[in-house]
């Protein structure tokens, strides 16, 4: 290949680079068999603790649900994971329309009228929908209500930083919010008043922002019924792995109107000459590549692939199926938590307050019983003090269809003999 | 042949897939929740058997071109072979069910992981620390120019603007204008290398930094890069590295070494996790020692011979998405790099120059060379002549090249060469790739010379014909100001109750 | 778009992959064994990198037909939707990893699996007890043969005939055959059924055992099956039963309660596991008890709480494969059995009959249907009419389906039909599906009624067109009878020497 | 679709079935979720023991390699996993030309004229190849000379039986005899006398039939260079799991004069009109579905899969990979016989014979020593009492690459410990 290039060596195709930058290697061991190499990357994998489904009752925005098979035999296809993004349209009908159909399964979830083609998780969709609402009012103020995630509240502050955003907490709206940002059920897996705030929003002339849990879409009013603009959240639960934290899945829809606010790719359907149905990337003129400093969004390579394990997974489920995992998911965390509030000295923290499958408690000694329960095996309860001084001593308890009764049982026996 | 949408093929007949039951006594929440906060009807999701769905999304999937079946010459994007190992390491249950908030002397593996791949980045590209936490290459940017940001506010600078090259991508300034800064755009010279007294005279203490890549979108190295750092560094600004094209020169040289204080690497491209179709990808960020302070919280830290999560970070810019990155990617990028090593690596970056500059030599005759090589790992050709003489454009020639099996490289980028084709080969691809695509390449270019209108037709062998954006995006907006009810950007029931109703 | 071999991308270029070394200094076996044990040159594999692999062989796999992306009506073959889940069961490193000559403390799981998926079995067949050994259908009916002959034998019995019926699958009379039987045809009657006076008439003191599948081969139950196994057991002759056709009465009736003595089972065509392309399959073998002294060894037995390994079994008919039978095929078994359970079963098969009648219905006009109906899990179509009266034969209608995205059904077979057209739509497949088929058989129909020729030159839009067999077997026979050196059974290097020599 | 049908019930399309057949229902439980389902197939997996690659030292037949991943990447392909076997070619072109080349790979290996598609086996490779010998000598004896592997030798009982071939052991051919089948390494890993044997066969006017490991081939002469008419062998150690002892892969080579005698399918290349090459079904007439009871054999469904995961296999290893991996099987097997047979009281069982990487050795107080490896999870050597008298004591070691010169020192210094 030289030769037919015309050089002597690789050196004379590297002559721009000058000659003080030219390493003479890289100080990194060399390379590996195959075998050695899962041999060591397994040692790794070993030296960490793996919970069981069952006995995982820790949640906190990443929750272990059944992953049907059938999802990772579609998103392990070559065919879409060594895809790029469809820029060439005729090429791509498959990730295109599997984009089409999440955006279509998302708008139904959320009630709304659009949503796009992916973010990167729940906590950058808050951020994003923040700089939509920004841009549509021109008001330099979000509310956070309440207790949304606080690293999504974290990652919100410093998306908002450059542009200038101010992050309130709680407070009533007035002109100079461009939104206001609930989350629902909130991080200690409380209902709150979606309606009520959605309602205060828009008398201040703000956008309301509805971060959801998307199984809970199953049995809970849509954004879209109680008038939320734009709703958002996280889809691992969709068919993803816990996988320490990601790669999961943003997901953003909104009201027509904001449509052309809205960041990142979006799939439309278009024709070809004889008249075929085809998908193609769409409203590009808001995105980076044709609009650079002027763009809705930075986003480019976005989380595709988990947008389909998410399609794949709503497919399963279809709408009876995914109402029957909320069902049951409702009903083993209402079960937990009646059993937890016998113990002495446990207590729920807001028992006033509804809840689907999560849900605070006040339990006593705190951390030496999380050390027990690890040791029996058991992903215990998550501490919100971790995060709020003011709930201190108060934990979060996470039931799904995995956690079966006899987990249920196991865990709360072990408390019951600790507590005696 | 098409493939109807899962809302089309969906059928009220299907039952629901068998799920546990709750086994527990207790009301569903219908029963208990209040009215309001409760769904009126279930969502409009279909409803399809397993087997019916493993053969919807297999016949979609036959659709696309990817790179286990197709040369995949897009340029930018790094289109190279994914070892499946990486996929085998990262479905290793040690990682993929570990809960983010497990107790951190449960995830030990996990946390030396992600340390061994921090120190392997460093060597990489020659930077003091590496963030783990953004999503991807845009990500990346925003989360250094935040760094830069705010390493200068702590020394009391308010700088307000950020060169970006013309020839930049098209993250660079949407990445600076999200951080809030002014962009201004330095142009390129005749030789395809950023002008030096351009930058100069837009170089002022109103300058954050300078975003570059190198070699830069055209494929070709800036030879100037040092005295381009000294220049940028004696006005006090920062020099940002966008690593999209860090697969040129692993091994041979190091953005750090060249004067960089802030690299973002894109594992998706250089370390073969795969695209996804779109991501999920990682593009985690170097940083030298002045910006260390800066970088997002948490970090990993060896204390004590144990790995923590360092939260305490006080002049942190925050947190850049939830969790600690993406992980997954995280394994995929730290297996590569194990079985690659020093070693292959180098190897990789050497093969990927020279395949670019093989393919280049085989091309020049046939498409125009804008600029004069060598190129390091890609090139840029332009169409413009042909457009000029027989009215081909680099789209119908990316069309063509779709029709003989090939992806298409990428065209119309960078926006500084009219007609722009640009070719990244990698170094996976054998020697006969590069030759069949030369070849097609070449036959192409003969029909525009002889057939021009063929060319226009093309593609004819796929799915679909080429698809009417215009038409698209007329009825989009008919439907944004409120003319239509059809969203065209998601499918909806022809019409309320009407049988294809899924629900 | 045909796929060169991989013979022919092979590059001298390629380095071998990287591999451990072996750490231990010591001569290699060059070093020291006698010259003359040695390999004299490498053997000539192909060399490509792993990129090149995965592109080879995803090719490859795009070329291919199969359930998951076409409906696969092949007639006998069940090719019904294969759950992913049997896929990741049989992947557990619990099974995968197992070395069969493990201690039986160490494997009580597998054996538990083999016990239970025996008491499966014999529940859904109506037998005593159950051999997982069999590799395959044909295997199967091998091994239930020799038990047959051994008991006979056993009680002083030299039966030398075995009775297959004239629409008998050819493993049949071969599995006779091989057992060392002769074979008597037994002649099917106007009604498709067997005929009870033939079968009388052939049935003699050396029968040894009629084989029979339920419903027979034309889809059709063998309604007076009690008064054959009366027949057939009144001479003192057993009675074998085909279960490639299983998948028609699952919790409808069992083959044990109409007299059968030896059933096999096609795990691969009833219980989901793949089919692979041609495998690998399972075909266990259920008994009664009279046989079950018979059986291959080991079997699985519970002792004391225990599972184990017998190899005591002095009657045995011995070993018929190493091991215990393919252990991975009845994981999937196994794990299908679990997730449907015996309601499931029963709805698979009566959604099966609901399936195969239904598409029966809708081609009936266009193709003649020699035998009455309803018949059960698959039907039998014929063309002899549009041979007759068009040219165009079943062949014909087959190669056409392929050309509209549908695997061909059975052609030629059963061999009683002429002409015949098998085909079994299984119970995975959706009425929408069964609709598309029927139309395109209208359509293909109609073509062959206006314009037969076209036919003649179907498939046109798959990768290859009819392939020639008659001057392949010609050439093959140059080969085999040394007029010609090329082998047609496999690639070989132009010459000697020449550059496309691998290594 | 019953109306369609113009019935109205289920039980009038199964009038034909007499009504004292009809069950009520079948004898098992209601089916499972998917997530139950695998949560109790789990449960069975977890009550098995898996020792580690490294760690195992057992073989006979199935042994521990290194399986590249691209392997379960080519067979976890629906198009070619749930395809069927491919009777109409144009539509099976993936299946056919991956049987051709895994025909190619096979006779390559073999230095023989043509391999077939696959056997089930190595034992009923054993079985077919003597049926072939029977056929084509018109005689009834086969002779197994040494040791073979005790199970194929059984299975090789059991198919004679029927067509009256007797089977001895050991002794010099004769005018009776139709084959001389030996193993190549033997059951004990050692080698034999292939040249000899063979010459011995075909002096008797017998065929040689020549049992073979596939990756000895990469460095021992093949049966091909030698003179064997048939070469069969199990090919688990082309790429595929151990899975307590199946599915695996026989493949069967043979001379060219022999190959209308071969079992099985065959692929073979044919042209379109276009004369674009493809592959079909060849010598079709050899088998059960044409010839029926004249067929060559009643095999039907082979094991096409794992002739596809050889394939894989050996492409991936090419010329130089395969014989690296028998290079390191083979240095560390000795390295380890070495250090053995200095253990107080250890001895190898046939010092004077040679072998690759797997051996006899003959230990003090086995079943002890197996225990006390066990419960250190090391999966020791195996017995070789249990089906030779002859070799009460004896057992074999096997190395390969997986190997590694850890756990040989590990293995070492825990039996240097026990006889100390
Ligand atoms: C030169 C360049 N910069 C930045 C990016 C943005 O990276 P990402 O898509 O990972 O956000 C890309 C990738 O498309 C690129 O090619
Ligand atoms: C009726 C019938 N009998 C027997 C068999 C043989 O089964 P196998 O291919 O598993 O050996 C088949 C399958 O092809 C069949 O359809």
């Amino acid at each position: 290949m030289l030769e037919t290039i015309g050089v002597e060596s690789m050196d004379d195709l590297l002559v721009d680079i000058p000659q003080s930058l030219r390493l003479e290697s890289l100080q990194l061991p060399d390379g590996l068999s195959e075998f050695e190499t899962m041999t060591r990357v397994k040692a790794l994998a070993d030296r960490n603790r793996v919970f069981p489904d069952r006995l995982t009752f820790r949640g906190g925005g990443v929750y272990r649900r059944f992953i049907p098979a059938v999802v990772g035999a579609v998103t392990s296809k070559p065919e879409f994971y060594t895809a790029y993004t469809p820029y060439q349209a005729e090429a791509s009908q498959g990730t295109l329309q599997a984009i089409f159909e999440f955006q279509t399964l998302i708008a139904e979830l959320c009630g709304l009228d659009v949503a796009n083609a992916s973010l990167y998780d729940g906590a950058t969709a808050v951020a994003e929908a923040a700089m939509m609402a920004h841009v549509h009012t021109g008001r330099n103020e979000v509310i956070v209500s309440g207790y949304v995630h606080p690293e999504y509240v974290q990652v919100l502050r410093a998306f908002g930083e450059g542009r200038g955003i101010k992050v309130r907490k709680d407070g009533e709206p007035n002109k100079k919010t461009a939104a206001v940002i609930f989350q629902h059920p909130d991080f200690l897996g409380l209902l709150v008043d979606a309606r009520g705030l959605t309602t205060a929003a828009h008398d201040a002339g703000a956008v309301a922002i509805a971060c959801v849990d998307p199984i809970s879409l199953a049995v809970l009013a849509p954004p879209g019924e109680y008038g939320a603009d734009i709703a958002v959240g996280e889809g691992q639960q969709l068919g993803l792995a816990p996988s320490f934290g990601g790669p999961h899945v943003g997901f953003i829809a909104c009201k027509r109107e904001l449509v052309r606010k809205l960041p990142g790719r979006l799939v439309g359907t278009a024709h070809d000459a004889q008249g075929r149905r085809g998908f193609v990337l769409a409203l590009a003129a808001r995105e980076q590549h044709i609009r650079r400093e002027k763009a809705t969004s930075n986003i480019c390579t976005n989380h595709s692939l988990c947008a389909l394990a998410a399609a794949v997974y709503l497919t399963y489920m279809g709408p009876y199926g995914l109402r029957h995992v909320a069902d049951v998911s409702f009903k083993r965390a209402h079960t937990l938590a009646d059993r937890l509030k016998a113990l002495p000295g446990w207590e729920l923290a807001f028992p006033e307050r509804q809840f689907l499958n999560e849900f605070p408690v006040r339990m006593p000694r705190a951390s030496a019983i999380q050390r027990k329960l690890a040791r029996k095996g058991i992903l215990g309860p998550l501490d919100m003090g971790r995060w709020f001084r003011e709930l201190k001593g108060v934990v979060t308890f996470t039931c799904t269809e995995v956690n079966d009764v006899r987990a249920i049982d196991e865990l709360v026996e072990l408390l019951a003999a600790l507590e005696s | 042949m098409t493939e109807p949408l899962s809302f089309e093929l969906s059928r009220p007949a299907v039952d629901p897939p068998r799920l546990p039951d709750a086994e527990v006594a207790g009301p569903a929440p219908k029963d208990v929740l209040p009215a309001d906060t409760l769904r009126s009807r279930p969502p409009g999701l279909p409803r399809l058997s397993e087997a019916e769905i493993m053969r919807h999304y297999s016949r979609m999937a036959s659709l696309n071109y990817s790179i286990s079946e197709n040369f995949y010459p897009l340029g930018s994007c790094t289109m190279k072979y994914n070892p499946v190992v990486n996929e085998a390491a990262a479905a290793l249950a040690g990682f993929a069910c570990l809960h983010p908030y497990q107790d951190e002397d449960t995830v030990q593996g996990a946390l030396e992981l992600m340390w061994r791949l921090e120190q392997a980045l460093c060597a990489i590209v020659g930077v003091d620390r590496v963030t783990l936490q953004p999503a991807a290459g845009a990500h990346g940017e925003w989360t250094a120019l935040s760094m830069i940001r705010a390493y200068q506010h702590s020394r009391g600078e308010a700088r307000t603007e950020v060169l970006v090259p013309d020839s930049a991508h098209g993250t660079n300034p949407a990445s600076a204008a999200l951080s809030g800064f002014q962009v201004v755009e330095v142009l390129s010279g005749p030789d395809g290398r950023i002008s030096l007294a351009d930058l100069e005279s837009k170089l002022s203490p109103r300058t954050s930094a300078l975003m570059l890549t190198n070699p830069n979108t055209l494929g070709l190295f800036e030879r100037e890069i040092l005295d381009i750092a000294e220049l940028v560094h004696s006005t006090g600004a920062m020099l940002y590295y966008d690593g999209a094209n860090l697969n040129a020169f692993m091994g041979i040289c190091r953005p750090g070494d060249m004067g960089f204080d802030a690299v973002h690497m894109n594992l998706h491209k250089t370390f073969t996790t795969p695209h996804g179709g779109g991501g999920p990808g990682a593009g985690p960020v170097g940083v030298k020692e002045e910006l260390v302070p800066f970088l997002p919280a948490p970090t990993v830290e060896r204390m004590n011979g144990q790995l923590t999560l360092d939260y305490r970070r006080p002049h942190s810019i925050g947190r850049v998405r939830s969790f600690y990155g993406n992980f997954g990617m995280l394994v995929r990028a730290y297996t590569y790099i194990l079985a690659m090593g020093g070693d292959g690596l180098s190897q990789a970056s050497q093969d990927a120059v020279l395949s670019a500059n093989y393919l280049r030599k085989l091309v020049e005759g046939d498409l125009e060379m804008p600029h004069d090589g060598p190129c390091m790992h890609e090139f840029v050709a332009s169409a413009h002549g042909l457009l000029t003489h027989h009215g081909v454009r680099a789209l119908d020639i990316a069309k063509a090249l779709l029709d003989r099996q090939f992806y298409a490289p990428t065209v119309y980028f960078p926006l500084v060469v009219p007609e722009a084709i640009m070719v990244e080969p990698t170094e996976t691809e054998s020697k006969a790739t590069l030759d069949a695509f030369a070849k097609a390449v070449k036959d192409i270019v003969t029909e525009a010379k002889t057939n021009p209108q063929g060319l226009h037709d093309e593609p004819k062998h796929l799915p679909v014909g080429r698809l009417d954006e215009v038409a698209a995006a007329r009825r989009i907006n008919s439907y944004l100001v409120g003319q239509s009810e059809d969203p065209i950007l998601r499918w909806k029931a022809p019409s309320e109750g009407a049988p294809k109703d899924p629900c």
